[in-house]
């Protein structure tokens, strides 16, 4: 039961934080920014999600349930090393093909 | 299945299969259509069709994305209005359009419910396959167990047509001498990425790790010869994008992936003559038991599979790495990605 | 607990609609890279739901890191293409192109 | 070693291992010389082990060949008749004849350190081809469609300039061809469960009445028409052919129609039987029509083209609307003269393709009416390319002449007999439109190949290129002795055309 | 309704499969052409393993530990159809194969013509046509 309440908050905190990072994505003014949200917001959810499908998995603890956790856990350090770079490699090319930075003329003229 | 992810899903790809087709650019198609494929897969799994699902990841989101993304880089982005003498066309495209939906629409009336266990196709050849193919081959993959053994003829010749694919590739671009590429690129402006190359170098021995054990383990789970093999391509194409062709050319050079790519189809059919030599029929399997010790016939099976998708990982892994290097160069193998 | 699952695939799934709208209008390319980023690594989490669903996990695991390896090599190759041709719009041709008789 | 009963499957089995093993001589040894000779060794294997099988079929009747040994309806099934017996041979002895002509042109046309890439890509599309003819499941022949198919575009694009558009074009079109044949084949699969043929045809009586069984009839052969350029779908084969080098179009313009024909007879015969394509569906008089539009569309544009490679394509596409037109009359004779026509069409258009080859091997000029030759070394006023032909190269054009009276349809030849076929078979059905259509369609491959025999005989040729007027400038002997074997064989064909019926055709008809 | 549920997924393979059809055969720019053929062939795809789906089943991948032994009984009814999934893993490398072909010719195709554009591509072939028979009857003075 314990094991319940911490996979549906590690999952619904996941939840969470991506429909942070969807708000984030509509909302924001220009790509920096979205790419910002996307970048943390996206990866940080996978990861919670990730772990509470993991912690989920190990109900019925046995050898071959650990071994799939294992296997979700690696692809959570995939995401964690892969995602950053790929967030890395985007921004890159937005910064390569010229995208001015949103600035707010209103708040600097005042 | 899972009828509500299904609907939703479905939904999801109409809207980007019309998408595809009406963005402007080029890059934005090929990015759409590799979300349209991301989604087919989600599509399979949800289905029940895992192998089908690993191999469209593996495939259409993967592999045809990076083609895609390589021919455009190799040509141009634009797509521009049409002329007007042109414009035919258009009705052409939706008079053939049209009838070929009436006739489907009209053909679907008559098709047995989704998903009806007692339609025909649920009931004629396939309880067969689900109740014997685990005695008959000691696989309990039951896609690879069909896909590597009854139908194994078809599967020979799907790794003959993606090495007549690759071939047919390098026949059309490959060129021997550089000079003879007619388009120049303006390679100046591509720095080395640092950060992307340590983590590419980081992860690329884990992926092949994973993929000769996905090509291993098919008999037990989704995944086989096939999917293991565009995954090992993959790896290539990634330690391609992120460094250079020319470092992937040192170590898996044109030469080498033309004669890794005969020698997988030569594993492949090469098995099958065995058995022919050895009095049975092309391809039986079964036969092979005189020559492994201690085994029977259901267990020769089922090593010959696992023989037999050696061989597809062999050509495919060489074929996607060729027909990647082929397209991202324009056939000289001078500067990719 | 499967129906909890159900749930959180059905709001994935509906998250995603709105970040699809941000891959197909853009408005840059990069926006579009950007949102088929996303919905690639979500999609490898739905995959692992879906798994959970079926009750056989195992068999998903395999499929989803395959995905997640995929989603990134497309991510890397995309973002390469602007390293060779720094428009942002299909304005004209990205290729410079050399005649070899001029 | 290899028993009797295995001999079917050496057809499929040597070719394919002969493939790998000329791109790997190619790779290994770096010289292309030997890729000839190995490709001519493996089909001639493939030859003999079809010949082998047609006597088998002969004397004990039709063979079944279980794939990886497993039983019909689970495991891919070979089913060996009389009909597609013959069409094997066809194929191969075809394939060979075509290799052996082709050796220098191949030298000529392509770069050379790809010939042994392209012989290598070349016998896959004989591979596909024979199996399309000899497999008897749905779903395999939809895959040896496609290594026929891609292996069609790569050989085509590796022709001139214009080839590539021309190969794009055929490649869009083949793949809506085969996916519409695919889509059939589901059809199939979901009304009943099985995609072997042989279990198909027994599955489907029951099931006549249903739209989806006649959705994925309609499907399947509006595929199968796309691919043997049948009239208004015949777009991409003009270009393809006559932009594609000469090995190339030597293969694929005498087999790929014609088996395409073969596998829409396969279906109609066995998957479908012909109670239903015949009698529940009755659409023959329709389809027949259709035919008619064909020939008669494909002789109108064979007339209005002004190179000789462009005409012979046009003229492919009349003959396709023969063998459809036949094969909807709906009675033996009709029947026989389509099987037989597949035979003879093969052999009449790759003689024709062969001596064009020559031509242009020779003087690289094909144009009937002015030269286009962009080197300007041909005198305007001289008009053809093909000028004064009979007197520079008489033997040539001696083949050329047997292969244009047989599709003419001139008594001894080959031609002859399988269009008499057809027009009885057109009076029997009393299809007159038919029938006229045929007339119609001899009368102006006379004129057509008549005013060739005009330019060639009687204008007198005028180029400098090194040749003297009137001396023979005779194709070498590689090239000129499989156009005379091919020339000769149209003449025996047609001698012996009786006792191939009698002996042959007579079991691949289905109808009573 | 009931026929909406019963065959929802039949109808939107046929929608993708117009969607595809169109491309192949309207769109001017060769790459979207062979965008629309990719789309055309998952629609078959998706016909295939929609066949395949059968309510209450699961993956077509024999549990562990059933079949062997004494509980040696494995129902029909509980694994999806796999026949379709093999067929269609065929049609996939098909489609891979043919992707990678039309491409490689797409971009000869621009190497020659520095364009993806049929409608141009066919005017300068038709240019080409006509400065070749130019050529001849203007006595080819044009020539270089």
């Amino acid at each position: 039961m314990l094991l319940n309440i911490v996979v549906i908050t590690l999952t619904g905190l996941g939840l969470f934080f991506f429909l942070a990072t969807t708000v984030g994505i509509l909302r924001f003014p220009d790509f920096y920014t979205r790419m910002h949200a996307a970048g943390k917001g996206d990866t940080i959810s996978s990861l919670l999600i990730l772990l509470g499908l993991a912690l989920y998995n190990l109900h019925h603890l046995s050898l071959s349930t650990a071994l799939v956790s294992i296997k979700i856990m690696m692809i959570l350090v995939f995401f964690f090393m892969a995602s950053p770079t790929a967030t890395h490699a985007i921004i890159d090319a937005g910064y390569e093909s010229q995208i001015e930075p949103w600035h707010n003329d209103e708040e600097e003229q005042a | 299945m899972i009828w509500s992810f299904d609907l939703l899903i479905l939904l999801f790809m109409v809207i980007c299969a019309f998408f595809v087709i009406q963005v402007k650019d080029l890059l934005g198609a090929a990015i759409v259509f590799g979300v349209y494929s991301f989604l087919m897969c989600l599509l399979w799994t949800e289905m029940g069709a895992v192998d089908v699902a690993f191999t469209e990841a593996a495939v259409g989101a993967g592999v045809s994305t990076v083609l895609f993304i390589a021919a455009v880089h190799r040509s141009s982005r634009q797509v521009k209005p049409r002329k007007r003498w042109r414009r035919p066309n258009k009705a052409v495209g939706l008079i053939a359009a049209g009838l070929l939906g009436g006739v489907l629409f009209y053909a679907s009336v008559d098709f047995p419910d989704w998903a009806d266990p007692s339609s025909p196709a649920s009931t004629h050849l396939s309880p067969y396959f689900i109740t014997e193919a685990l005695a008959d081959t000691s696989v309990p993959n039951l896609v690879t167990a069909v896909l590597a053994d009854y139908r194994s003829f078809d599967t020979l010749f799907e790794t003959a047509v993606i090495f007549v694919a690759g071939m047919a590739v390098f026949m059309i671009l490959g060129q021997k001498t550089k000079e003879s590429a007619q388009v120049g690129i303006d390679l100046t402006g591509g720095y080395e990425d640092t950060i992307i190359r340590v983590v590419s170098r980081a992860l690329v021995p884990f992926m092949q790790i994973f993929a000769l054990y996905v090509v291993g383990h098919g008999h037990h789970s989704p995944g086989g010869g096939f999917q293991g093999g565009v995954l090992l391509g993959a790896t290539f194409v990634l330690l391609a994008i992120s460094f250079d062709l020319k470092m992937v050319l040192g170590r898996m050079s044109e030469k080498k992936n033309l004669l890794l790519a005969n020698t997988g189809v030569l594993l492949y059919s090469g098995i099958g003559v065995l058995s022919l030599l050895l009095g049975a029929n092309f391809l039986d399997y079964s036969i092979l038991h005189t020559l492994l010790p201690s085994t029977g016939p259901v267990v020769a099976r089922s090593h010959a599979i696992l023989g037999v998708e050696i061989g597809v990982a062999i050509t495919v892994m060489a074929i996607i790495i060729l027909i990647y290097t082929n397209l991202s160069s324009g056939g000289t193998n001078e500067k990719g990605l | 607990m499967v129906d909890f699952f159900m749930t959180v695939g059905i709001v994935l799934f509906l998250l995603l609609f709105l970040i699809l709208h941000r891959t197909v209008m853009g408005p840059t390319i990069i926006d579009r890279i950007m949102g088929a980023n996303v919905i690639g690594t979500k999609t490898a989490i739905l995959l692992v739901i879906i798994g959970l669903i079926y009750g056989r996990v195992e068999m998903f695991v395999d499929i989803a890191l395959a995905y997640a390896m995929l989603n990134f090599i497309v991510t890397i190759a995309v973002s390469r293409y602007f390293m060779h041709h720094k428009n942002l719009r299909p304005s004209g041709y990205g290729l410079i192109h050399k005649e070899k008789n001029e | 070693m290899i028993s009797e009963e295995q001999i079917p499957v050496l057809i499929i089995v040597v070719p394919l291992l002969g493939a790998l093993l000329v791109n790997l001589a190619g790779l290994l040894t770096g010289r292309a010389g030997i890729s000839l000779i190995l490709t001519v060794a493996v089909l001639s294997l493939a030859l003999a082990a079809s010949v082998q099988t047609l006597l088998l079929v002969m004397e004990k009747g039709a063979i079944s060949y279980r794939l990886g040994g497993w039983p019909p309806p689970f495991g891919i099934e070979y089913v060996i008749d009389h009909l597609n017996s013959l069409v094997l041979v066809v194929v191969n002895a075809v394939s060979l004849i075509a290799v052996v002509f082709s050796g220098r042109s191949v030298k000529a046309e392509i770069p050379s350190h790809k010939i042994s890439l392209f012989y290598c890509i070349l016998i896959l599309l004989i591979t596909g081809l024979s199996g399309m003819t000899i497999t008897g499941d749905a779903f395999n022949l939809y895959v040896l469609l496609e290594i026929s198919a891609l292996t069609g575009y790569a050989l085509i694009a590796v022709g001139e300039d214009r080839a590539l558009m021309a190969s794009f074009n055929y490649l869009i079109l083949g793949t809506i061809g085969a996916s519409l044949y695919l889509l059939g084949t589901g059809h199939l699969y979901i009304m009943t469960g099985s995609l072997n043929m042989g279990d198909l045809s027994s599955l489907l009586p029951s099931l006549y009445g249903s739209g989806a069984i006649l959705t994925s009839f309609i499907l399947i052969t509006v595929g199968i028409l796309i691919k043997m350029a049948f009239f208004p779908l015949h777009t991409w084969l003009p270009n393809s052919y006559s932009y594609a080098p000469t090995a190339t179009s030597c293969i694929a313009a005498p087999l790929v129609t014609k088996v395409s024909v073969y596998v829409m007879l396969r279906s109609m015969f066995t998957i479908f039987t012909p109670a239903y394509v015949y009698s529940y569906l009755n659409i023959s008089s329709l389809i027949v029509w259709l035919a008619v539009i064909a020939i008669v569309g494909g002789s109108l544009l064979a007339l209005a083209q002004r190179d000789l490679k462009r005409m012979l394509t046009y003229l492919i596409v009349a003959e396709v609307g023969y063998m459809v037109g036949g094969a909807w009359l709906a009675n033996r004779l009709g029947l026989t003269g389509t099987i037989l026509h597949i035979v003879n069409d093969a052999l009449m258009t790759l003689c024709l393709f062969m001596a064009a080859g020559t031509i242009a091997y020779r003087t690289g000029n094909l144009s009937l009416i002015a030269s286009r030759d962009r080197h300007g070394s041909w005198d305007k006023s001289s008009g053809s390319g093909l000028a004064g032909l009979f007197k520079i190269m008489p033997f040539t054009m001696a083949a050329f002449t047997i292969a244009a009276l047989s599709m003419i349809g001139v008594p001894p030849t080959a031609g002859f007999f399988s269009k008499w076929y057809l027009v009885l078979g057109a009076i029997e059905a009393e299809q007159w439109g038919y029938m006229a259509a045929l007339i119609f369609s001899s009368l102006v491959n006379a004129v057509l190949f008549f005013r060739i025999f005009e330019i060639a005989y009687f204008e007198k040729s005028s180029g400098d290129m090194g040749i003297k007027r009137g001396e023979s400038l005779e194709a070498p002997l590689s090239m000129l002795a499989p156009l005379g074997i091919v020339a000769v064989s149209l003449i025996i064909l047609g001698i012996y055309s009786g006792d191939i019926v009698t002996h042959i055709i007579q079991f691949a008809v289905p109808l009573s | 309704m009931e026929l909406l549920i019963s065959s929802y997924n039949y109808w939107i393979y046929i929608i993708l499969m117009m969607i595809g059809l169109y491309a192949m055969l309207a769109k001017n720019n060769l790459i979207k052409k062979i965008i629309g053929m990719s789309i055309f062939q998952t629609a078959i795809i998706v016909f295939y393993v929609s066949i395949s789906a059968k309510k209450d089943a699961t993956i077509p991948i024999i549990e562990h530990g059933k079949g062997h032994g004494h509980s040696a009984v494995i129902s029909a009814m509980d694994y999806a159809n796999p026949l379709p999934h093999v067929l269609m893993l065929t049609a996939i490398v098909v489609s891979v194969g043919t992707l990678g072909v039309a491409l490689a010719l797409a971009q000869k195709i621009y190497d020659r013509y520095k364009t993806l554009e049929e409608d141009e591509i066919l005017e300068q072939l038709q240019e080409q046509a006509v400065s070749d028979s130019v050529m001849t009857s203007s006595g080819c003075d044009n020539d270089k």
